[in-house]
């Protein structure tokens, strides 16, 4: 794989971060804090900051709704996140609200998300034909699900980006379910890397709790779009290791007790993985850790200082 | 003798019945089986019923409606339900096209009985995408009957109409109106559709209003007592058919009109009721015709906001106000 | 094979009926007797009547624009079909017009067509639902072009299909064209067929302008959906011998001097089988089709008596 | 110095010269290459500017839509076009919710500059879902332009403003105004969206219409003066921004209105602007706001029953003698 010691900790870095971040805004949701309904990524990390890891800073992101270890791992303000969360004008919407949904950040090529499943396919195969049009060597890259990846938008945009060979690459993170629907129930065929045939994309398989092998999957896609040799489709397999939503009751699946979590779970694989590669000792890693949730913690409280918003913030950017 | 149960429950209870009247009757949508739906509505039914009545698709808002169509013109009466009544725009050809017109474009030569579930409506800052009520955007689809309805009483009684109905109806609920309750009959019923229904009488304004703003509505008109203005609510029900005789039974009475609906202002149904009360009763109008709406405005993401986006009833109650100056 | 004499006359004898009812067509068109716009099928004759002799009479058709070989060859009357052409009370649809679109005869399972492309891939699925809920032993079938099949609809209908193993055959035309756009432009990966993997569909490749072929496949397919094994697709290489509608100048191809369409024309080629293999001789073939032209005379003649609608036809209808 | 041409040449006038304008600005939908469009709209603009700024798609009216958002977000500026307006429906999410909303769902930190072009209307019996006039449903979705032409004049000065604005607009061509021809300066020029004209200037009697109800009513002022009556022709041209003062200062100088479009009278967009009426400029009018608008059935396939669904010049007529009865 040629992955730097840099790199592997770099990622695992990224991982913990979004992991413990995740855990604070759960602590703001118990605390009635947060607007709106939220999709714990935790279990999502690996794939999440591992296929992000192998894109440049003006490379696009259509992210999704799991979590927000995407967005966490392209560099988004974390203030900003928190904010849009917290719903006050400290957020990147500036206090419209958003939450999981709508974090934007074009500058760090954090294009935004589609409430609707389905339309980021469209709009990151669109920003794969812009980059194409404008002759730039950008690279888009989209996160969804085993059940967004059933919407007719795929069809569309994987047949353009097929067919045009443009420089895009989808990540669908197969979680097994759809909410409360098992993929194999919603899903004909043998899997969504095996769709890419279909349309003349490079389908990859691999394992989601793998990070380093997401990397080095997405490398090679993102490598080969930046080439003009085509899209791809990564399936990464991941488990979902909370509910669809905080407070999904999950009657439909068995309890977290009758499960095991933890033989999936990327950031303990991750972290497992340094210390048995003597890239980093425990000491050291727990000192980077404390770095991290410190971080956490200063930028949390900066964003909790900020304003709510007032009822003109609704009116104001509807038009330019 | 009736019972007080929640809108969620007396839905549920026209689906069970009408599923156990009609073989031909099945559910499809996704997460409503095992999960009985994200709102519980069909909860417990797969269980009744089976997997082949009550069937979890993939996420396919487009084969959920065009695959009922599909269903529907072969000899069965689909409830098919889109998670959020936002997503017709992901469907919007099946509903408008295929849905609406499939028995027109052929001639006549067959029927889509089928019932389109719609929850609708802002609650809980889930945002632009799920919290609308794009009712209006039906109106311009001949062949599509539009209800919405506001009590559970009506919930029930109109669900079983509808899907006792040959021709395919959208049927709206609004999502924080599931665990509202209210006195539903014990024995069976239906609603007929297209009657509107007064839910408070009064002589001085008539509120035209529908779903969650119908309540707002009603307890404006209480508040409105005490300052000595008599308000009528006419709760339309459905907006296609629309019960235009009532409107105007009640405008001719009153000579004061304010509409109100939950959806932005601009292009929303209440034009459409407007422009009918400003043809056919002008003379009968001792003012302007308010309309009181959401605003213009995608609804924000944030709960913050989105209280501040939604209609209340001191908007409300100041328009009385205004229309009685 | 294993096709009987009778059956293989019965499917030329379908073809050339649909020939000749499109010339005849066309002279109505020229006379400016047709309202709208027609797609004319010839060149489509093979696929269209191939596959769907594979059919009961019970089995569901869902047919597209291209020419009428399909609903003629399920049996829609005749007189009925003249008259939705010439929009007057003695078509299928009452006067109502429709011409190519929106012939409808449930009683011979012709359950009409959508105006709007990809939407009946998804009224085919659900009608194939249908059947199998409704444990009968029914087949849909439903015809679209290259260009439909990349519609986001195909993906969520053969995706149910693939799934749920519904009793369905797709039939795509592919005639290389989608209006003025070819489909090497317009479309990812090895073909039509080829994309049935990617949801646990057959994928059959066939020569449509061998009606025997398509027949062939098309009855393997219906049986596989009869027994409840799943949905086929079935690509049919066919030759648009004519614009893509009546009065396209066809700027973007080839001309027809151009062309060798003759060397993919299905009449032809499947009534000179019947000489070679001996079926019928020039005689009796010509015999044949003098009784075409004849019943094809009559229901034209039959079909120009009746009455144009009134206004009041525009309301009849729209409810039940 | 003008030209008479015809409005599809003054639309493809206005393309060229953004196109040489701005190379940000590309072409994209079905057919508009080697064809030029089903209606000659691009005739010519793939030879002259390349396969990547005139590009033909697969069938995949999301995509077309979807994609130019993608491409608008980051630095293009698309103009794509859905083959037939009715196709709105099969694309309705990529308008109504992400062409329209992607800027303020992420907080106004991006931009969204395209145009979606719409060949709409009836003509040629081509059908329910070839031929209407969809522009009501775009009333509910604040952050889109709608722009409705009726003149080659006007067509291209607002294409031309709609290309260069940062925000979505959606941009209506009736199809049975393709060919009408008309003067066109030949210095150039644009057209602020949201400025109505008044195309016949009159005191009796305000038309208030758009598209091709447009030439319709210039043509009924004409007859009604011969009644002498005299007719007011309101072209709004933009339905939103929409221009209420110039509606509204029309109608308080006739106190009598008729409002006319083509798509199905109701829920179209003049129920809107009844509404606006009745609630801004009631005590001005001295009998009810009609509508001339066309029934509320789907659009017969049929050339004969097409012509008879069309509102007409006689209807318009009828209704003009009406208001002044
Ligand atoms: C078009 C559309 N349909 C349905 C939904 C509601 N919804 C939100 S997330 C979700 C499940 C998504 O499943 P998947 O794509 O597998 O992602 P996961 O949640 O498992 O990460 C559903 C049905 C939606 N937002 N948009
Ligand atoms: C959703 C939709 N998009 C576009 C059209 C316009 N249209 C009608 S036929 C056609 C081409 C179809 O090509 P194909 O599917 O290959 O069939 P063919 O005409 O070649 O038989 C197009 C673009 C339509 N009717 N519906
Ligand atoms: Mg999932
Ligand atoms: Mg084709």
């Amino acid at each position: 794989m040629g992955m730097t010691r840099e790199l592997k900790l770099a990622i695992y870095s990224k991982m913990f971060l979004a992991q413990r971040w995740e855990t604070t805004l759960l602590r703001l949701i118990e605390q009635g804090m947060v607007s709106g309904i939220y999709h714990a990524g935790r279990g999502h990390e690996g794939a999440e900051v591992g296929a992000v890891m192998a894109l440049r800073d003006d490379d696009y992101l259509f992210y999704d709704h799991r979590g927000c270890a995407h967005i966490i791992a392209k560099g988004v303000d974390l203030v900003a996140l928190y904010g849009d969360f917290l719903g006050n004008c400290s957020g990147s919407t500036h206090g419209l609200g958003a939450g999981i949904v709508h974090v934007c950040d074009p500058a760090r090529g954090i294009m935004g998300q589609s409430g609707t499943l389905g339309r980021g396919q469209l709009l990151a195969a669109g920003a794969a034909l812009s980059a194409y049009l404008r002759e730039t060597d950008q690279v888009a890259m989209h996160f969804f699900g085993d059940g967004a990846a059933n919407v007719g938008t795929f069809h569309e945009a994987a047949n353009v980006a097929g067919a045009w060979k443009l420089p895009l690459v989808f990540v669908v993170q197969n979680n097994g379910w759809a909410v409360s629907v098992p993929v194999s129930h919603a899903t004909g065929g043998g899997g969504f890397a095996r769709r890419a045939d279909a349309y003349g994309m490079a389908g990859v398989m691999v394992d989601g709790s793998d990070a380093f092998a997401v990397y080095a999957a997405a490398a090679e896609a993102v490598a080969r779009a930046r080439r003009g040799d085509g899209a791809t489709i990564i399936e990464a397999k991941v488990t979902r290791m909370r509910g669809h939503f905080e407070g999904d009751a999950e009657k439909y699946r068995p309890s977290k007790a009758e499960r095991d979590d933890a033989a999936t779970d990327p950031v303990l694989i991750t972290r497992n993985r340094l210390l048995a590669e003597a890239i980093l000792s425990e000491d050291a890693l727990q000192a980077l850790e404390a770095d991290i949730q410190q971080k956490l913690e200063s930028a949390l409280r900066q964003a909790k200082q900020a304003d709510m918003p007032t009822r003109a913030r609704i009116f104001d950017g509807i038009y330019v | 003798m009736s019972r007080t149960i929640t809108m969620g429950a007396a839905l549920r209870e026209a689906l069970l019945e009408e599923m156990e009247r009609d073989p031909r009757v099945f559910i499809m949508g996704e997460d409503v089986g095992a999960m009985g739906g994200v709102f519980g509505v069909t909860h417990g039914l797969q269980k009744r019923f089976g997997k082949k009545r009550v069937i979890d698709t993939p996420i396919s808002e487009m084969f959920i409606v065009g695959g009922g169509v599909g269903a529907a013109i072969t000899g069965l009466r689909p409830v098919v339900e889109l998670q959020f009544a936002d997503f017709l725009y992901n469907a919007a050809d099946e509903v408008l096209a295929k849905m609406a017109k499939w028995r027109y474009m052929h001639g006549g030569n067959v029927t889509v009985p089928m019932v389109l579930r719609l929850p609708a409506g802002a609650m809980g800052g889930v945002g632009a995408e799920h919290s609308q009520c794009p009712e209006a955007m039906l109106l311009q689809a001949p062949g599509l009957h539009v209800v919405v309805p506001s009590t559970p009483r009506d919930a029930k009684g109109l669900l079983k109409s509808a899907i006792r109905n040959d021709n395919p109806v959208c049927f709206f609920e609004h999502k924080a109106m599931y665990q509202i309750t209210g006195e539903v009959p014990d024995e069976e019923y239906t609603i007929p559709l297209g009657t509107a229904d007064i839910k408070h009488e009064g002589r001085d304004v008539s509120i035209i209003t529908w779903g969650r703003m119908a309540h707002i509505a009603m307890s404006v008109a209480e508040a409105a007592k005490k300052r000595d203005i008599s308000v009528e609510v006419v709760d339309v029900r459905c907006l296609q058919p629309l019960d235009l005789e009532t409107i105007l039974r009640s405008v001719r009475k009153t000579g004061r009109v304010i509409i109100s609906h939950e959806a932005s202002k601009t292009g929303g149904a209440g034009a459409e009721i407007a422009a009918l009360i400003a043809e056919n009763a002008l003379e009968a109008l001792q003012g302007p015709i308010r309309r009181v709406c959401g605003p213009d405005a995608p609804i924000p993401q944030s709960q913050h906001l989105e209280k501040l986006w939604l209609p209340n009833s001191g908007d409300l109650l100041q328009a009385v106000e205004e229309a009685m100056r």
